[in-house]
């Protein structure tokens, strides 16, 4: 088991460090383009006038917290078939940084909705299985806090991530299910976007940067939580000594 | 077979003995009944209008409630050690349990909560397709209760837990319980949301003893 | 029959408490652990219940039943008697031999002097009472391998020359024991294992 | 006095460590605020008339549901026993374990709950005096829900006895505690019920550690 | 000091459990309770911690404290631990000493050898670790009357020479000892009392 623990994430701690700076490089360059797209090329709306740049905050950090989740869910799953360590180590950071992003997402979401809807929060579908969305990813660190025995803990973790996926559907199409305040899809939708060209681009590019920052903020919590473990198992076997 | 049946009629009779189940979510039923009128004032239409989604939030939260019983008592006590030494996979097991658990505390709720329901004005019409709703639908809480109950029984902090995990699962349930409880609504919807709540009920039924084996052997260790 | 174990090691809570376990025990024999407080003896018999998994060892039972694994063919008798109060000495009895597959409740009740008590709760019971019930699983349902951990806490001496009696029995039809005790088991033990560590 | 101080910090640092009380109850909490939109309608001015409503009632339900753990974990492993056993009489140990379950959770949720309320479009108006009458309210629910734990806590089938046996005590409580946390209401009126509030806290205070003290010591012989 | 039994009988369920039970206890004394399962032995000791009341006969402390009730001046050590998983050694006999009166928590721990174990939850200790850290409450507040429920259950050899020590110290302070058990107790007793009943 040793072995074959240190042998994979050897290999990707190397292939991570490779990586690192171009990633680093590429989030720095789209998040440039982006916030120029966002906050001075596109036009204000014709009704939402200047808050729509909102908009570009929120809608992307609103996909990243979906798609983090997504991927969480899927490490779970990888590690619950194959029995890969380093599933666990990913999915167990992806954690706080899909809770960062919805958080972002709903309190955005919250500004944007008291000059919007007149309120800060209102119950429909959406920001109630949102709200549920952050609950869940808080629900899912707290079982990593509270079960010390770490194999304990990453069988626990996987299901609880697996169940809990059932959410992020219900998220995603919770503005079609039932009629609702909150905007249907106008991005991501079977006919073809239907925003208007100029706030479509800045905005895909933001989603880009959001997601090439996850992915350098995941290598590197991946790399932190790797070398925690490494510290673990040395103390234990010290203890073991005693 | 047998063994499964065995397992089912224990724990209903150990549910019957010690109360733990039916009771207590029964008695908590009655406070949300009873506490409803108080706590909204006597307006009786506004009573009428809040009473289907009264009562199924009040069987949510006791089946919800009542769902730490399903696993803790064995496992404190040792028999799900034993349990998993068993000739048959620890997924009957807790499938038996959940099946049980539907038995002895939901399916009871759930035919009770439409009669309680005259208590807070529930209107007679909605009284037969909420109890169809809820039978139909108890199945699904009982079995996504079970997941929440084998995920955290071994955490001593739980509780909190326990809701936080349950909770999207059971919103879907709420929400077509509540469309297929409409007396209003137009029968091809109802029909529509009957289906959708057997649908979640059979997935929840396939999936949630697996998930909950795997948990609890996790804990068991 | 024979289990065999080769340098098996377990863990709980991130700490080694089995290190390196190795034996090898025969039909009718009994294998007899001894150890400080906390060097591992309830930690090594859940192991070989399948209950903890193995950091690293091996363990095999040869001439078994096909397809059965280990823990299917043992019993274990732990700290926990997974006994309910609720139900009556009987009806305790009832539910195991329906859930482990067949039995004789009554020769089970009779094995450990409990058939006056049959009627009674079990939540009444006395402690010594008590664990004769969680020990007369073991006469039940016939399965070759036993997991004890001190089983004879609380036994009055009636009681422990009955499960003695049992003991040699199973062990003359070919069973196999192993007990973790602090105190003499009443009877000789083919094979004693002392576990070093915590006390 | 330090002797009732000892026991007060270990229930705190039990119901932390564990989680048992206010994990549990905020979970519950939880569940209600965000069901209750979805299965009553997101009619924000329908929210907001029931929401003070709906928050005492999962405050009573909460506390009531919290109460078992006051004293049952202490029955089953002995501690009571030796309780008993202590220089001070066993009353002391009563209200001492009543005085740990305000404090860890009855007191916590009192304030949460108008917090959470925003989330149920309480009024803003309506905060300030709901925390007051919350807080004034839940010393009352928390004694008197140690009677009810007491009186249950060697009966197995104690869940539904405990809800029959508080509910009728947890009444008034309700009912004052609603016309104390009504902004709309003459001051004099709040004023006059928080009075009320306070006098049914000190009279629960003072006899329920008596009453639960005789039903904890019948249970022990 | 005395204690002084006379009569002494017991209902438990209904069923007299106890019957007639005559003893003296003096300073310095120790009595060894034996019988078979069932036969009242843990009730006599509830009986005398001031948990079940007498169906009749009578019971006295001479020369104890004034104004205290034999409870009061009793230590029980039972089946039931009374031992807090969630909290560490340390922190369950901190309360222990704060609750019952003051002691030293440092020396109960060194006489069971859990000084070692201070920080460790008690949740995760082995069954006779836990053991060991019920018994510790016997030197943490001196109390002159020890009631004691099978204590030896558990204790693995260093841990029962360490125990013998801290009941000889006790008696040979002046305290008294009435100890249930099944198995010797590594001492020899003053008198010994043979319940009859059950098994
Ligand atoms: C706290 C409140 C809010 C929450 C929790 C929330 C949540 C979300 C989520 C989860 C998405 C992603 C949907 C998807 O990927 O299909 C999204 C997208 C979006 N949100 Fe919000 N939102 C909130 C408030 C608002 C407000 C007030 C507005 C403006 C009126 C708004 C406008 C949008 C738009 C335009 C999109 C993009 C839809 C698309 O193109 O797919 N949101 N929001
Ligand atoms: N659930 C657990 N999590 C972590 N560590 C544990 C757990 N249970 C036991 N331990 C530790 O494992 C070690 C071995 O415990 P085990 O119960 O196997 O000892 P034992 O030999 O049976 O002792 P005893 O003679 O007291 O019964 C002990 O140090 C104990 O503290
Ligand atoms: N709570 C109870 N209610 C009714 N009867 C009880 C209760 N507890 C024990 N008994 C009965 O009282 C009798 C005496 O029990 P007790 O526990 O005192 O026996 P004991 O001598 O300590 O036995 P052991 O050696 O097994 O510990 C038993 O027959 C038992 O069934
Ligand atoms: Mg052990
Ligand atoms: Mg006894």
């Amino acid at each position: 088991m040793t072995m074959q623990y240190l042998a994979n994430p050897t290999r990707f701690l190397r292939l991570a460090n490779a990586l690192l700076p171009y990633l680093w490089a590429l989030t720095a360059g789209l998040l440039v383009i982006g916030l120029y797209g966002a906050l001075v090329s596109s036009p204000p709306d014709y009704q939402q006038g200047e808050t729509v740049r909102i908009m570009y905050v929120h809608v992307p950090a609103a996909w990243m917290a979906l798609f983090v989740y997504s991927v969480m869910a899927l490490a779970s799953a990888v590690a619950l078939i194959f029995r890969h360590p380093l599933a666990d180590v990913a999915a167990k950071t992806a954690a706080p940084l899909g809770a960062a992003f919805c958080f972002l997402a709903l309190a955005t979401g919250s500004l944007w909705g008291k000059p919007m809807w007149g309120a800060w929060w209102v119950w429909d579908a959406r920001l109630a299985s949102m709200f549920v969305l952050m609950l869940l990813y808080l629900g899912y660190m707290a079982i990593w806090a509270a079960i010390e025995e770490p194999h304990r803990a990453a069988m626990v973790a996987r299901i609880v991530a697996l169940v809990g996926f059932i959410n992020v559907p219900i998220v995603k199409f919770s503005v079609d299910w039932w009629n609702s305040l909150h905007q249907p899809a106008s991005v991501f939708r079977m006919d073809g976007p239907t925003i208007a060209a100029p706030m479509l681009w800045p905005l895909l590019v933001m989603g880009l940067a959001y997601t090439f920052l996850f992915l350098s903020l995941h290598l590197v919590a991946m790399r932190a939580e790797i070398a925690a473990r490494k510290i673990r198992q040395i103390q234990i076997a010290e203890i073991g000594e005693r | 077979m047998s063994l499964i049946l065995a397992l089912i009629r224990r724990d209903l009779m150990l549910s019957i003995r010690q109360g733990g189940g039916a009771g207590t979510a029964l008695g908590f039923f009655l406070t949300v009944v009873v506490l409803l009128p108080i706590g909204i004032g006597p307006d009786q239409a506004l009573l009428a209008r809040i009473a289907p989604g009264a009562l199924w939030i009040a069987l949510l939260l006791s089946v919800l409630l009542s769902a730490d019983r399903i696993f803790q008592q064995d496992y404190e006590d040792g028999s799900l050690d034993i349990m998993t030494m068993g000739p048959v996979p620890f997924e009957m097991v807790a499938l038996a349990k959940a099946v049980a658990h539907w038995l002895s505390t939901s399916l009871p709720l759930a035919i009770a909560a439409p009669i309680l329901g005259f208590l807070v004005n529930l209107e007679a019409a909605a009284v037969l397709p909420l109890t169809l709703a809820m039978a139909l639908g108890s199945i699904a809480l009982s079995f996504l209760a079970s997941i929440g109950a084998a995920v955290t029984v071994g955490l001593r902090r739980g509780g909190l837990l326990v809701s936080v995990l349950v909770l999207p699962l059971y919103v879907p349930v709420l929400i077509f319980g509540l469309s297929a409880s409409d007396p209003g609504a137009a029968p091809g919807l109802t029909f529509a949301a009957l289906l959708i709540l057997a649908a979640i009920a059979l997935v929840s039924l396939v999936l949630s003893p697996l998930a909950a084996a795997a948990a609890l052997r996790a804990y068991l260790r | 029959m024979e289990l065999h174990a080769t340098g098996l090691s377990c863990e709980r809570g991130g700490r080694t408490v089995v290190r390196d376990v190795a034996f090898t025990l025969r039909a009718g024999e009994l294998l007899q652990l001894t150890g400080p407080n906390g060097s591992g003896k309830s930690s090594l018999l859940r192991l070989i219940a399948g209950l903890n998994s193995a950091a690293s060892g091996k363990l095999s039972l040869a001439g078994g039943s096909e397809g059965l694994s280990i823990a299917q063919q043992a019993h274990l008798i732990a700290h926990q008697e997974a006994v309910k109060g609720a139900l009556s000495v009987r009806e305790n009895l009832d539910f195991w031999r329906d859930f482990l597959g067949g039995g004789d409740v009554a020769v089970a009740l009779e094995a450990f002097g409990l058939t006056r008590l049959a009627d009674y709760a079990a939540g009444l019971l006395s402690a010594g009472q008590k664990r004769r019930l969680a020990l007369a699983r073991l006469v039940l349902t016939p399965r070759p391998l036993w997991l004890l951990d001190e089983p004879t806490v609380g036994l009055d001496s009636a009681s422990l020359v009955r499960f003695v009696d049992v003991m040699d029995h199973h062990l003359a039809s070919g069973g196999m024991i192993i007990a973790a005790t602090h105190v003499p088991l009443g009877r000789e033990a083919d094979h004693r294992l002392e576990l070093a560590g915590a006390s």
